[in-house]
């Protein structure tokens, strides 16, 4: 935990300074072609995160990020316009980057589930696939405004997910998990069975278009081309800090203060008038909401979708995010979606080895960082308050 | 329907559930001492049958010719080196996050259950794709109608019963057992007795895995085939059992095991549209079972304290 | 004058065991009562069965004249029925003072709109609770008046008493249940205890207490009036000399039965 | 900075110089794709496609005659189509690959294919065997060297019904592998006319337990298993098969010709059927080559029954840009008049949508542990018979 009582608010210095080596860091390893280069630049990653732990800059680093958060945020809106910027040609580069925007927006409805209230879902990427679909239905069969699709595929996901309610109430713990798990299962089995939803073939996804600008075009500007993906890029990101921004004063507020307070002890809880009930439906449905939003949008990105996407696996890498970057801290969640999306992708060479050295890499971090990369601080319901 | 045809598809679904069964328990006995969940229990089971098959291999090529002979070999060291894998695992991954959530161990448990998984499927020779099992056992079947009854599966059913029946007399009749039942009732007072905890825990986690590798020797008999990720699919399916049995009773364990085949085999013979439904049919009821029974069939003794 | 708290006949078993037997219990607008009694003779299950945490099996509990009996366990804290627990129950990684604020549950906007959108009023109601936080600790222990943000985890066990009986009274209740306050505290720190909860109450007179307790030392000096249980049945009801005095009690208490 | 360090450092520049100097005077580089499922349950069949492509590679770079230097960029699709489309993606935005050997499975190759149009990027689809894949839309960029499921289950059919069999039960996986070929034998066979279906049933890809299904078959007591999916489910079925005492020939499709199958079965193989296109590589002069070749290389694992599908693919690529230059349009532009091309697995010819028209079927048959060319089988002499083989 860091020292919330200290009156001086922190420097800002060494949350821009970190910040500014953080992008500088991601454009080069995205940039990176070699494997040599690659690997050399992880190492690298590797050496001077754990250098700065042990050095205790780290503690500096998110003392001044929790004073300054607005202004530190905002910068970090800054420097990924800025990284997108460079990338404007490179449309795998931007897809990777809007897939890490996304699967952070879907963690942060994890986040909420279960960082906050406490209930598992070990069913994310179902969810996530619910909006995918609705994207596909809705912008096939009907002339449903793409951008109100979003919210569509987001209340969707909840309705489905609200089916499980009741079990999902009425069991704790490793109980809860099995409804989840059921689900996920029952879930890709059912898509790749029924043959409505295109069966294992999947459906295609017409994508983005917002009155007449369609998203799925290069953009020709000036003898520059920027890809396509430039218009999911901005759509995401805007997404991300509305779904950052909601989940940030979710937690400042008495509604935080409750779904903590449930997943702590819900007998407590009850006995000071909490209503476990009607809080855990409160951060289910939200939850899946951000994970179906951020479906319908990755749907249209993707331009497919299948079953194959959305398996236990999938879900399973979701819920590892959250650990990794650590239960409860949004910050946490976004840079432990770019390490797990975008350091399988750029060990291409190991191939084969890929999923044994990220399981690997896992099993290392629950054991020697079992809080996650950013442990949540204490809460502080206005950053730069003092009394 | 012709009773012939129902003694088979009872047969199948009594080997299915045995298998079942024998993961789900390994899964409550964690659960019992330590209130962990393994998640790689079940590619613990892929290792053991593996490790089976290499000693067969290894066995062969030295020139051993017994079935039975060559069948308690590979029991032996398949049983014996699982359990020492249970017991590092214990050791090394388990037993260091017991302060960490419980989320935590699942998780890191589930990555070593990649690990596991990945490794069979890079290192071992050819482990990408499926293996014959040898069929060791006597193969004799009588035809009765449309039932084929065969002798290799009544002796794989009846091994499976004794050593249920086995754990049970270990668990209720010995000093063993009432060590692992009163560290599995309440650590603290375990202790104060005389206990040695870690110890317990230890061998508890190698009785476990020592069950997997006799489950997963036993799927390599039936099926004759074995691949990397039989592990992936019977450890879900018996972790599920033993949640809709009920974590920490064995009996419940033993219940979910059969519970589970016996809906995946009804799922397929009265949804003759579609028997790939049958998977769907089979969840779909554990969540209803988990609506209905929140912790599982038999219940969980908790007194909560407040 | 109407009991404020009024048990009768409350029977609640927990499989062959008996635990509250019968129970009749009357409790007086501002008393202090004492409840106790050996081991499992059924105090703690008392407070669980009036505060919805249990149900009971036969019998009524009226609060204020309403009866409570199947309330869930928010209706009772609504009704104006705070606890605190035998075994600390703190929500260990969140700060002091989102723990008291767990207690102020019914007086907090609880609208997804007000916390969510209105920042501004949010604020000022966020602000006016740590005051009257603040005020509420500063009358325990001063020194943690300041460090308000603080996690609990780091405290000592007195700190964390200070802090749950802080919880049960932000909410202003009625009727307070102080089911073993002394636990794992010295003689000391339990005397000093006391002392800050009469000075609560001498601050508002309305407020009733219930304590269970073994120290009984504690009972003498704070209580108005004793109760003692055995095998989940009143055995004896009165000041605490008087009770302390009655052959009965001290046969339950040496065991002889 | 010492002097030793200087000279130290000027003799590193020097050498740079040099090295920048000597890559001068070697050939142009230029960089091909393959992707394929390098992980996962038909990883091996992924590994096989790699290895042939990297051979086709191999070969060429050895030659002194050939104009640049290949590089292969190998990308894993894992069979997944959200997967595919991100490796595709990946590959297509990489304007330095010039064109790619790309598939063996048909939900990633489908899933792909708009990508690969979207970006220009002319690909060969190497074993992906649904017919949408070229049929769907009429892409330029998208060829294929392999047939469609269409034509082997023509030859499927026709073969079972030739044999006598009447009743026929369908086993598919509920992938879009074996809903479709499911699809197309059912109508196939029902265009003969002779035989029947009897029972059809769908199971899951990752599914270990077939004995439900296999009982409710054995009381339908057909004559054939058909069977549409991949080697891992069809060692457990025929294994399953054998346990329930169902007497049934298995009739597969191409996605259980491949050396795992026999190994994972042993003796029980015998007398399995399966069909795939193309002319039987050993057949051909090209193919002696081609497996000669191979196991120089020592590669680990076979080649598998696409990998000359692969190398043909891989040699075909390489052979336009040698002719027309590293340039994305004249490569699909050459590719569109693809006639008669000698390769390994026989003479392609690309129609208007970039299939190989030239529909040749090979027949296999398992006999003593090999898959063996029906016509030179033991089981079409009449030497040996299938059970209930006319």
């Amino acid at each position: 935990m860091t020292d919330s009582n200290s009156k001086m608010p922190a420097g800002m210095a060494p949350g821009l300074i970190a910040l500014g080596l953080a992008t500088a860091y991601l454009v080069a390893l995205l940039g990176a072609e070699k494997q040599a280069v690659i690997i050399s630049l992880l190492v690298l990653g590797i050496g001077a995160v754990v250098g700065a732990a042990w050095l205790g800059l780290f503690d500096r680093v998110s003392r001044s990020f929790a004073d300054h958060e607005d202004a530190l945020g905002g910068s970090a809106i800054v420097a990924a316009l800025a990284l997108a910027a460079y990338f404007h040609e490179d449309h795998f580069v931007l897809l990777l980057v809007v897939t890490v925007l996304l699967t952070s927006v879907a963690t942060l409805g994890l986040n909420v589930q279960f960082g906050y209230a406490g209930v598992l879902n070990f069913a994310g990427a179902s969810f996530f696939g619910v909006g995918a679909y609705t994207s596909a239905v809705l912008n096939a069969y009907t002339s449903v405004p793409h951008l109100i699709v979003l919210p569509i595929g987001g209340v969707i996901a909840a309705l489905i997910g609200s089916m499980l309610l009741l079990p999902v109430l009425r069991t704790r713990g490793h109980y809860a998990a099995v409804v989840t798990i059921a689900f996920a299962l029952l879930f890709k089995t059912f898509l790749e069975v029924n043959d409505v939803l295109g069966g294992p073939q999947g459906m295609q996804v017409k994508g983005m278009n917002i009155l007449g600008w369609s998203f799925n075009d290069n953009i020709e500007a000036g003898g520059i081309t920027i890809s396509f993906y430039m218009g999911y890029f901005l759509l995401s990101l805007a997404l991300l800090i509305a779904a950052f921004v909601l989940v940030r004063r979710l937690e400042r507020s008495w509604i935080g203060l409750n779904l903590d307070a449930l997943r702590l002890d819900e007998t407590a809880a009850s006995c000071f008038g909490l209503d476990i009930t009607r809080w855990k439906i409160t951060a289910f449905l939200i939850g899946n909401f951000l994970i179906g939003i951020a479906g319908a949008l990755f749907g249209m990105v993707g331009g497919f979708v299948g079953p194959n996407n959305y398996t236990f696996a999938d879900s399973l890498i979701l819920v590892s995010i959250l650990l990794l970057g650590g239960i409860g801290n949004p910050w946490g969640l976004v840079v432990a979606t770019f390490i797990v999306v975008v350091v399988p992708e750029k060990l291409q060479t190991i191939q084969e080895y890929r999923f044994l050295l990220y399981a690997l890499m896992v099993i290392g971090v629950l054991l020697f960082r079992p809080e996650g990369l950013l442990p949540r601080p204490v809460r502080r319901y206005f950053p730069r308050w003092r009394p | 329907m012709d009773l012939g045809l129902f003694a088979q598809y009872t047969m199948n679904g009594l080997m299915l559930g045995m298998m079942y069964a024998l993961v789900a328990v390994g899964f409550t006995l964690f659960f019992g001492v330590l209130d962990v969940i393994k998640f790689s229990h079940g590619d613990v089971l892929t290792v053991g049958s593996f490790t089976a098959l290499a000693t067969f291999v290894g066995l062969s090529a030295l020139g051993l010719h017994s079935n039975w002979l060559a069948l308690l070999a590979m029991l032996v060291v398949a049983t014996l080196a699982m359990a020492f894998l249970g017991m590092l695992i214990a050791r090394y991954l388990v037993m260091p996050l017991r302060s960490a959530p419980p989320l935590n161990t699942l998780l890191i448990t589930l990555m070593l259950g990649t690990v596991l998984r990945e490794c069979v499927r890079l290192f071992y020779p050819q482990g990408a794709n499926p293996k014959p099992f040898p069929a060791l056992l006597p193969r004799a079947s009588v035809d009765i109608g449309e039932f084929n009854l065969r002798l290799d599966n009544v002796l794989m059913l009846s091994a499976g019963v004794l050593v249920i029946v086995g754990l049970q007399y270990l668990l209720n009749r010995t000093k063993l057992g009432l060590a692992i039942r009163a560290v599995a009732q309440d650590e603290e007072t375990a202790r104060t007795m005389g206990i040695n905890f870690t110890g317990i825990v230890l061998i508890t986690f190698a009785l476990g895995s020592g069950l997997a590798a006799f489950a997963g020797v036993m799927n390599g008999l039936y099926y004759n085939e074995i691949n990397f990720g039989i592990g992936l699919y019977l450890g879900v399916i018996g972790f599920a059992a033993a949640i809709i049995g009920g974590l920490g009773s064995i009996y419940g364990a033993i219940l979910g095991g059969f519970l589970f085949a016996g809906l995946q085999t009804v799922g397929t013979v009265l949804l003759p549209f579609a028997s790939a439904y049958k998977d769907v049919f089979a969840f779909a009821v554990v969540i209803a079972i988990m609506a209905w029974r929140p912790t599982g069939l038999i219940r969980e003794k908790i007194s909560e304290r407040v | 004058m109407n009991p404020l708290l009024q048990a009768r006949g409350l029977m609640r078993r927990f499989g062959g065991v008996v635990a509250l037997d019968g129970l009749d219990l009357d409790v007086a607008a501002n008393e202090i009562l004492g409840l106790i009694g050996p081991n499992g003779s059924g105090k703690t299950t008392f407070f669980n069965v009036v505060t919805g945490i249990y149900g009971a099996d036969a019998g009524t509990v009226t609060f204020g004249g309403a009866d409570i009996t199947r309330a869930p366990s928010r209706a009772v804290y609504k009704a104006g029925i705070a606890r605190t627990f035998q075994r600390s129950r703190l929500s260990l990684p969140l700060s002091i003072f989102d723990n008291i604020m767990i207690g102020n549950h019914q007086h907090l906007n609880q609208g997804l709109w007000f916390n969510l959108m209105r920042r501004k009023a949010f604020k000022r109601e966020f602000e006016e609770n740590y005051a009257a936080a603040r005020a509420l600790v500063e009358v325990f222990e001063p020194a943690m008046a300041d460090r308000l943000f603080e996690p609990v985890a780091g405290l000592p066990m007195i700190d964390r008493r200070r802090i749950e009986i802080c919880r049960a009274l932000i909410s202003a209740p009625k009727l307070l249940l102080l089911d073993e306050p002394s636990a794992g505290m010295t003689h000391e720190e339990t005397a000093e205890l006391m002392d800050d909860i009469l000075l609560v109450r001498e601050r508002n007179k309305n407020l009733t207490i219930i304590i269970v307790e073994h120290e009984m030392g504690v009972i003498e000096r704070i209580t108005d009036r004793c109760v003692v249980l055995n095998f989940g049945r009143k055995i004896a009801d009165g000041p605490y000399r008087e009770v302390a005095a009655d052959p009965q009690v001290q046969e339950a208490y040496l065991g002889v039965a | 900075m010492g002097k030793t360090s200087r000279i130290a450092a000027a003799g590193l520049a020097a050498a740079i110089v040099a090295l920048a100097g000597a890559s001068a005077d070697a050939k142009q580089k230029v960089k091909v794709g393959f992707i394929g499922p390098l992980t996962g349950g038909v990883s091996v069949n992924g590994i096989g496609g790699r290895n042939s492509a990297d051979l086709a590679v191999r070969l060429r770079n050895a030659d002194p005659k050939s104009k640049y230097e290949y590089e292969m960029v190998v990308l894993d699709s894992e069979c997944k189509p959200n997967v595919a489309v991100q490796v595709a993606t990946k590959m297509a935005a990489d304007k330095e690959i010039i064109a790619g050997a790309t598939h063996y499975c048909s939900v990633a190759a489908i899933a792909a294919v708009d990508t690969y149009h979207k970006f220009g990027f002319p690909v060969i689809v190497w074993g992906a065997v649904l017919p949408d894949i070229t049929y769907r839309n009429k892409y330029p960029e998208i060829h294929r060297v392999n047939g469609t499921m269409i034509n082997q289950n023509d030859a499927n059919a026709a073969l079972i019904s030739s044999l006598g069999y009447k009743t026929v039960a369908v086993i598919h996986d509920t992938t879009d592998y074996g809903k479709g070929h499911n699809e197309y034998f059912s109508k196939a066979l029902a265009k003969i006319g002779k035989a029947k279906i009897v029972g059809t049933f769908g199971v899951t890809a990752d599914q270990q337990d077939f004995t439900a299904e296999l009982t409710k078959i054995k009381a339908l007591n057909p004559d054939v298993i058909y069977f549409g999916g991949l080697t891992p489910i069809g060692v457990r079925i025929r294994s399953q098969m054998d346990k329930l005492g169902v007497k049934a020939v298995l009739d597969g499709t191409s996605g259980i010709v491949s050396d795992a199958f026999i190994q994972g079965l042993g003796p029980l193989a015998e007398g399995t059927l399966a069909f795939r296109e193309g002319a039987p590589v050993e057949k051909l002069p090209g193919g002696k080559f081609f497996m000669e070749n191979y196991n120089k290389q020592k590669y680990d694992g076979a080649p598998e029954a696409y990998g000359p599908f692969a190398f043909a693919a891989m040699d075909m690529i390489i052979d336009t840009i040698e002719k027309v230059g590293p340039d994305r349009k004249k490569v699909i532009a050459a590719l569109a008049n693809v006639k008669d091309r000698d390769s390994i697995v026989g003479k392609i010819t690309f129609d208007d949508h970039g299939q190989n028209t030239v529909p040749v079927i090979t027949k296999y048959v398992v006999q003593d542990g090999k898959f063996v060319e029906w016509a030179d089988s033991e089981y079409a002499s009449g030497k040996r018979k299938l059970p209930g083989q006319k």
